[in-house]
């Protein structure tokens, strides 16, 4: 067996594809949580970051991009937001579903008028290219980078959710939205943040990963189902249900590729069935 | 429980007219698009089945159609069974398949149930993907159809096929409305408007839902069985989620719980994309806008859009005199 | 016909039933009273297996029930009706109780014909609808009807399985004192070899109805006994009255 | 409708017609939606490109019916159908994928439309599941990978680790490479299947590829995963350690600007690079690139010599299906690529391989022509083929 050295390498791989994944499903769950609809097109959006990011690495380098893009994508989320999702409040979530799985192909064809079939990328700043030593190996510094950005919005989130008045606020909405607008929450602007918030993650996510990956129409679809996993093991609502589920979805997915590589695209949804056999609404749902 | 109303006999018989009529005097194209939607409204109504009446919104209705596929083609092709013996194999064993789904994700619900469901679709996405003896990525071609020859029914000549689907898609009408209007149906419908008490009056509620989805699950591989008779070839392309998904979609927007609604909504989903996808590589655009247009006109899909002016068109010729395209609506129905 | 014996249930660290013994004998009519929060409705959802107790057993008939499921309890004759109205809204009340009566008669689960139709299922709903007097309403739809209406349905649902063991948990919670005064009539004609188990927070109602008496207050039985007894007790008083008359 | 009837039909009135101004139509059927319209667009540009550059050696004229196939073989097995029995096509052109070929093989077959390939690589189309309906003018997956496996051996390469997609075409283009490379005397050390159009990152398989012990590695990735893979094999810094080497597919044209600097010294193999030196293909690059802005990738050629093939084959005076079937058979010319021809056993392309390495060039990264392996027939792979009939 291959020495400690390729073990640290690989739980490296899984915590970095880990943090991507929860940097795309925090803001879903969230959503969810505070909602109670998934938004399928939350996939659609990490795509159009990606490419916002792509394009303004183009002209202005990778930290235009990496500023730009959720920025973009959150003016993107507050157009669907006051044209669509709003106006979809009243209608049920099966119907707010379809109106994101419409947007899906919308965003999908959009992309594709703009910025072609072919697939894009993004050259990476001296400073984060290359590799930094670490435990003992070489690791490259852009995925140290990914994994440190993750760490760091976390920790973000969990202060916000926990120790500031909207977190509060957020928790109560997520808890008994009746509950929270008769204690004279303004439910309405709190959806309005949160859906913002989610979507510019959801573009920082697709502006970390353009280097990473390379940027094709189909990313959005590619990515969908993985962070449905994610939160649906972790538990809706909760930011502990999505870092369970980021973590699990990123170390079955490496250590399944190298341990049982033909069981390796099974594995994952196995363990989804499984999860909800044994707990109905996952690991950490917000909700008893 | 599902009801026929004068405006769901109306507009099935008004399809199933337009239906013949095209089965009739469709060119050769025509008539692939007819069949398609056939086998796509079989899918459909099994779908709104458990989704419209049972609340089991399921996104791996596309895999167990595929499942009925792979099951009659590798009977036929490699086992060498009989093209009726592989028929009633391939909806026997997608039909126990839907049963064991559903018994395992039967304690879940909404947005869990769909993943669920999901899990299980991907599950056998990826092993038929993955597995030589299925053709892998390539599929499996040279799949006869059934022989019927023996009645004097040549079923290699597409327009005779079209019919047997038509033929097949009524079959499968019927057996859903006996199932939704049996015991098992209106313990279905019990469970969909309150489970806990359906379960604190005695009833093993597991048993019904599993009941109900093996028997939409039988109903999705006869729907894939034609599929795969139909193309004569099949991938596993068949099984993977956008299929599930798209079915969920025609569902929605033909009628949740209408039976009648997801038929049109197939017939209109076809279309569309034949239409769009003619004119312009960018079909998925159209599509899109289209649906997101329908779900925000807010009523229950093109159906129940109908299904609510003709209401309201009632309550006015009870209340005030008949105005003329009313009659005219009634010559229709 | 239902005994429990040192049945014990706590969420968390708060205990909220605490060594509950109760005995049942066939056709008894027992009303439980106590106090808001004294673990009533909890109790009833350990009885039908709604919770699972953390200690103790529930005995059904002489046989223990402890780990069955809701569904199978139910089976063997323990039903239930809600506080909170928990019925099949937009069905028609006889489709309501036609429900109910397919799974007692067994035809819930079959395919083969439509189970409502059924003679041994209409015969039921006639007779149940009789006896929670809805005769007159079986084909209103449950979200057109009053209040008092359903929460008759919400008894008659769970008369039409046929139980040996009924559970009402406030079966006249929210309906006027004129209404309530008909409902208690209707569960005084009930069949007397129905075993009852009544929450229930009208005092008068609950000392005409009940053969017996057993107060609650924080999870546990603080007064077990006839009602004649009950009403003099100084205990009950202290603890009941007493927070009746706060709140 | 019966289909012999049809063919029967089409045959009539093809011997009916005289033979000058012939009217030819052709179905082109590519993907222009789905995870390969970048393919088809780059074939459709070729092909018309090419239809302009030879039209006028022939007298019949071109009716060209495009269908989107998408990535999806029923989709595609629909639109054939359509081709054939409706629209009476007299030829059949394009296929991306192989899935799809395999999915329309039995109807070209059975109603005797020639159908000329322009990308399917899968081995099976010009093996055990040939016809002679049936040409190929792109590449088979054996065909591009086996002279590698010779020449990195010459190269003394003794051990190498090998990647691609889980999928019919990945375990084919892996397969002829290691067999000829193991034939050769190397060995390979280790092998990985990645899931095919899931896998996105592919840091566990890079891990496991350098700890195998291996000298180099082999991959054959195509689209947006050889984007993905080239930038990440270089990230991890594993070039120096572990050279990369590969189908050439890997480093396309199409996709060598989103990979920039990370497929530098990348060492591949393929039928066509643009950097080809031949004046037929310093006219067609020349010719491509006024037109589209771009230059031209194996797909672009691939169009463009379905086209010439076309041509070729209509100026012998064949007008119907059958006819055309057959002259496609003997089509053979100097192209872009070298010198082609048609495999009368297989009607498989015969054409030489070039090994090539990317290097950066003055306006983004090119390719520098290593060396061109000779024209080497596909083995016969079980394909039993009909002579042909003149």
């Amino acid at each position: 067996m291959p020495d400690p050295g390729f073990w640290t390498l690989q739980a490296l791989n899984a915590l970095q594809l880990s943090m991507l994944l929860f940097l795309l499903s925090i803001g879903l769950t969230v959503i969810f949580g505070l909602m109670h609809f998934v938004n399928l097109a939350h996939g659609s959006l990490y795509a159009v970051g990606a490419y916002v990011a792509a394009s303004a690495a183009a002209v202005g380098g990778y930290w235009a991009g990496f500023f730009l893009a959720p920025v973009a994508v959150a003016g993107l989320g507050i157009l669907l937001y006051s044209g669509l999702i709003r106006r979809m409040r009243r209608s049920g979530p099966m119907a707010q579903v379809l109106v994101t799985f419409g947007l899906i192909f919308a965003l999908l064809d959009l992309s594709r008028l703009i910025w072609g079939d072919l697939a894009l990328s993004i050259e990476l700043p001296a400073l984060l290219a290359g590799r930094t030593a670490l435990l003992g190996i070489e690791y490259p510094t852009y995925r140290l980078f990914i994994i440190g950005l993750g760490l760091a919005i976390i920790a973000a989130l969990a202060f916000v959710l926990g120790r500031t008045q909207i977190g509060a606020m957020i928790r109560a909405g997520v808890d008994n939205d009746a509950m929270a607008a008769c204690l004279g929450i303004n439910v309405e602007r709190l959806f309005f943040i949160v859906f913002c918030v989610g979507c510019a993650l959801a573009g920082l996510a697709g502006a970390v990963a353009a280097p990473l990956l390379s940027v094709t129409p189909d990313m959005g679809l590619q990515i969908l189902i993985p962070t449905l996993i994610v939160i649906v093991i972790g538990g809706l609502g909760s930011l502990k249900g999505a870092v369970a589920g980021s973590l699990i979805y990123g170390f079955v997915q490496t250590f399944g590729a190298v341990l049982a590589p033909q069981l390796a695209s099974v594995l994952i949804y196995a363990l989804l069935a499984a999860v909800l056999v044994i707990k109905p609404v996952g690991l950490f749902p917000a909700k008893g | 429980m599902f009801r026929h109303t004068p405006l769901r006999y109306g507009t099935l018989a008004l399809l199933a007219a337009l239906a013949l009529f095209k089965a009739v005097t469709a060119d050769y194209f025509g008539l692939e698009i007819l069949t398609e939607i056939l086998i796509l409204a079989i899918l459909v109504i099994a779908l709104d089945m458990v989704a419209g009446f049972g609340g089991m919104v399921s996104l791996c209705h596309g895999a167990l159609m595929g499942v009925g596929a792979f099951a009659y083609a590798l009977l036929t092709v490699k086992a060498g069974l009989t093209p009726p013996l592989a028929l009633a194999a391939a909806i026997g064993i997608t039909g126990g398949a839907a049963w064991i789904i559903g018994a395992i994700c039967a304690r879940s619900h909404g947005i869990y149930f769909i993943m669920a469901t999901l899990a299980f679709g991907q599950m056998a996405y990826s092993y038929v993907f993955q597995t030589p003896t299925f053709g892998g990525d390539d599929g499996l071609g040279g799949i006869a159809r059934l022989d019927l020859t023996a009645f004097g029914i040549d079923l290699n000549d597409s327009r005779t096929f079209a019919l047997f689907c038509l033929a097949a898609l009524a079959a499968s009408y019927c057996a859903i409305v006996g199932i939704l209007r049996s015991g098992l149906g209106r313990s279905l419908t019990g469970i969909m408007h309150n489970e806990q008490r359906m379960r604190a009056l005695g009833l093993t509620v597991w048993r019904v839902k599993a009941d109900v989805f093996g028997l939409s699950g039988m109903i999705a591989g006869l729907a894939g069985a034609l599929a795969a008779q139909h193309m004569m070839f099949i991938s596993p392309g068949l099984l993977s989620w956008k299929v599930s998904g798209e079915a969920l979609v025609v569902v929605i927007l033909g009628g949740l719980g209408t039976l009648v609604g997801p038929i049109v909504g197939a017939a209109a989903f076809v279309l569309l994309k034949h239409e769009v996808s003619a004119l312009t590589s960018y079909w998925h655009l159209v599509v899109g806008v289209i649906l997101i247009a329908v779900v925000m006109s807010r009523a229950n899909g093109i159906f129940g859009w109908i299904e609510t002016r003709w209401t309201a068109r009632k309550a006015t010729r009870r209340t005030g005199p008949a105005d003329a395209p009313l009659k005219e609506a009634r010559t229709d129905a | 016909m239902l005994e429990t014996r040192n049945l014990n249930k706590s969420f968390g660290a708060v205990p909220v039933t605490r060594d509950v013994s109760l005995t049942l004998e066939r056709g008894e009519r027992r009303v439980i009273l106590g106090p808001n929060g004294a673990g009533k409705t909890t109790l009833f959802n350990l009885l039908v297996g709604e919770l699972r107790p953390c200690g103790g057993s529930v005995h059904l008939a002489g046989e223990d029930v402890t780990t069955l499921p809701v569904a199978r309890r139910a089976r063997r004759g323990l039903s239930r009706s809600y506080q909170k109205n928990t019925l099949f809204d937009g069905l028609t009340v006889e489709e309501n109780l036609g429900l109910a009566a397919a799974v007692a008669t067994g035809h819930a689960s079959r395919l083969g014909g439509d189970s409502l139709a059924r003679p041994e299922v209409r015969e039921i709903v006639a007779e149940v609808a009789d006896q929670v007097n809805l005769t007159a309403h079986l084909h209103a739809r449950v979200n057109e009807v009053s209040y008092g209406i359903r929460r008759q349905l919400e008894v008659g649902v769970a008369l039409a399985t046929r139980p040996l063991v009924l559970l009402m948990d406030e079966p006249t919670s929210g309906i006027g004192p004129e209404m309530s005064k008909g409902f208690h009539d209707m569960l005084k004609d009930l069949p007397r070899d129905l075993t009852l188990l009544i929450i229930e927070h009208d005092m008068d109602i609950a000392f005409d109805v009940a053969d017996t008496i057993t107060v609650l207050n924080y999870g546990e039985v603080v007064f077990d006994g006839l009602p004649e007894a009950a009403r003099g007790s100084k205990l009950l008083k202290d603890i009941y009255l007493g927070a009746w008359e706060d709140a | 409708m019966n289909r012999k009837t049809l063919a029967a039909l089409g045959l009539a009135i093809g011997l009916a017609m005289p033979a000058a101004a012939e009217e030819i139509t052709v179905g082109l059927m590519l993907p222009f939606s789905g995870v390969y319209a970048a393919l088809g667009n780059d074939i459709e540009a070729g092909f018309a490109l090419g239809l302009e550059t030879f039209g006028d050696r022939t007298d019949a004229t071109f009716t060209i019916i495009r269908e989107d196939t998408e990535a999806s073989p029923p989709v595609a097995l629909g639109k054939a159908r359509k081709l054939i029995m409706q629209d009476r096509a007299d030829v059949l052109t394009g296929i991306v994928s192989s899935a799809v070929l395999g999915a329309v093989r039995d109807i070209v077959h059975s109603s005797g439309v020639p159908l000329i390939v322009a990308n399917a690589g899968n081995d099976e189309a010009t093996g055990e599941a040939c016809s002679p309906f049936i040409t190929r003018m792109s590449f088979s997956n054996g065909q591009v990978n086996r002279p590698m496996g010779r020449w990195m051996a010459e190269q003394g390469i003794g051990k190498v680790f090998t990647l691609a997609p889980d999928y019919a075409a990945g375990r084919q283009m892996i397969g002829a490479f290691a067999d000829s490379f193991t034939e050769a005397g190397g060995e390979i050390v280790g092998q990985a299947f990645t899931p095919f159009g899931k896998t996105q990152d592919f840091g566990p398989y890079l891990a496991e590829a350098r700890a195998s012990g291996a000298d180099a590695v082999y991959v054959f990735y195509a689209g947006g995963e050889a984007v993905s893979f080239v930038r990440q094999y270089d990230s991890f810094g594993m070039k120096d350690a572990l050279p990369l080497y590969g189908s050439g597919f890997l480093t396309s044209a199409l996709y060598v600007d989103a990979q920039g600097e990370a497929a530098q010294d990348v060492v591949t193999a393929l039928h066509y690079v643009p950097t080809i030196d031949n004046p037929e293909n310093d006219a067609f690059v020349a010719a491509f690139r006024e037109k589209t802005g771009r230059v031209p990738s194996e797909y672009a050629v691939h169009g463009y010599d379905a086209a010439r093939a076309l041509v070729e084959a209509s100026a012998t005076g064949a007008a119907d299906r059958a006819a055309l079937a057959d002259a496609l058979r003997q089509v053979s010319f100097e192209g872009p690529r070298g010198a082609l021809s048609i495999d009368p056993a297989t009607n498989n392309i015969v054409q030489p391989i070039y090994v090539y390495r990317t290097i950066a060039g003055e306006t983004g990264m090119t390719q520098e022509v290593l060396a061109q392996t000779p024209a080497e027939a596909d083995p016969v792979n079980g394909c039993d083929m009909a002579p042909l009939i003149n």
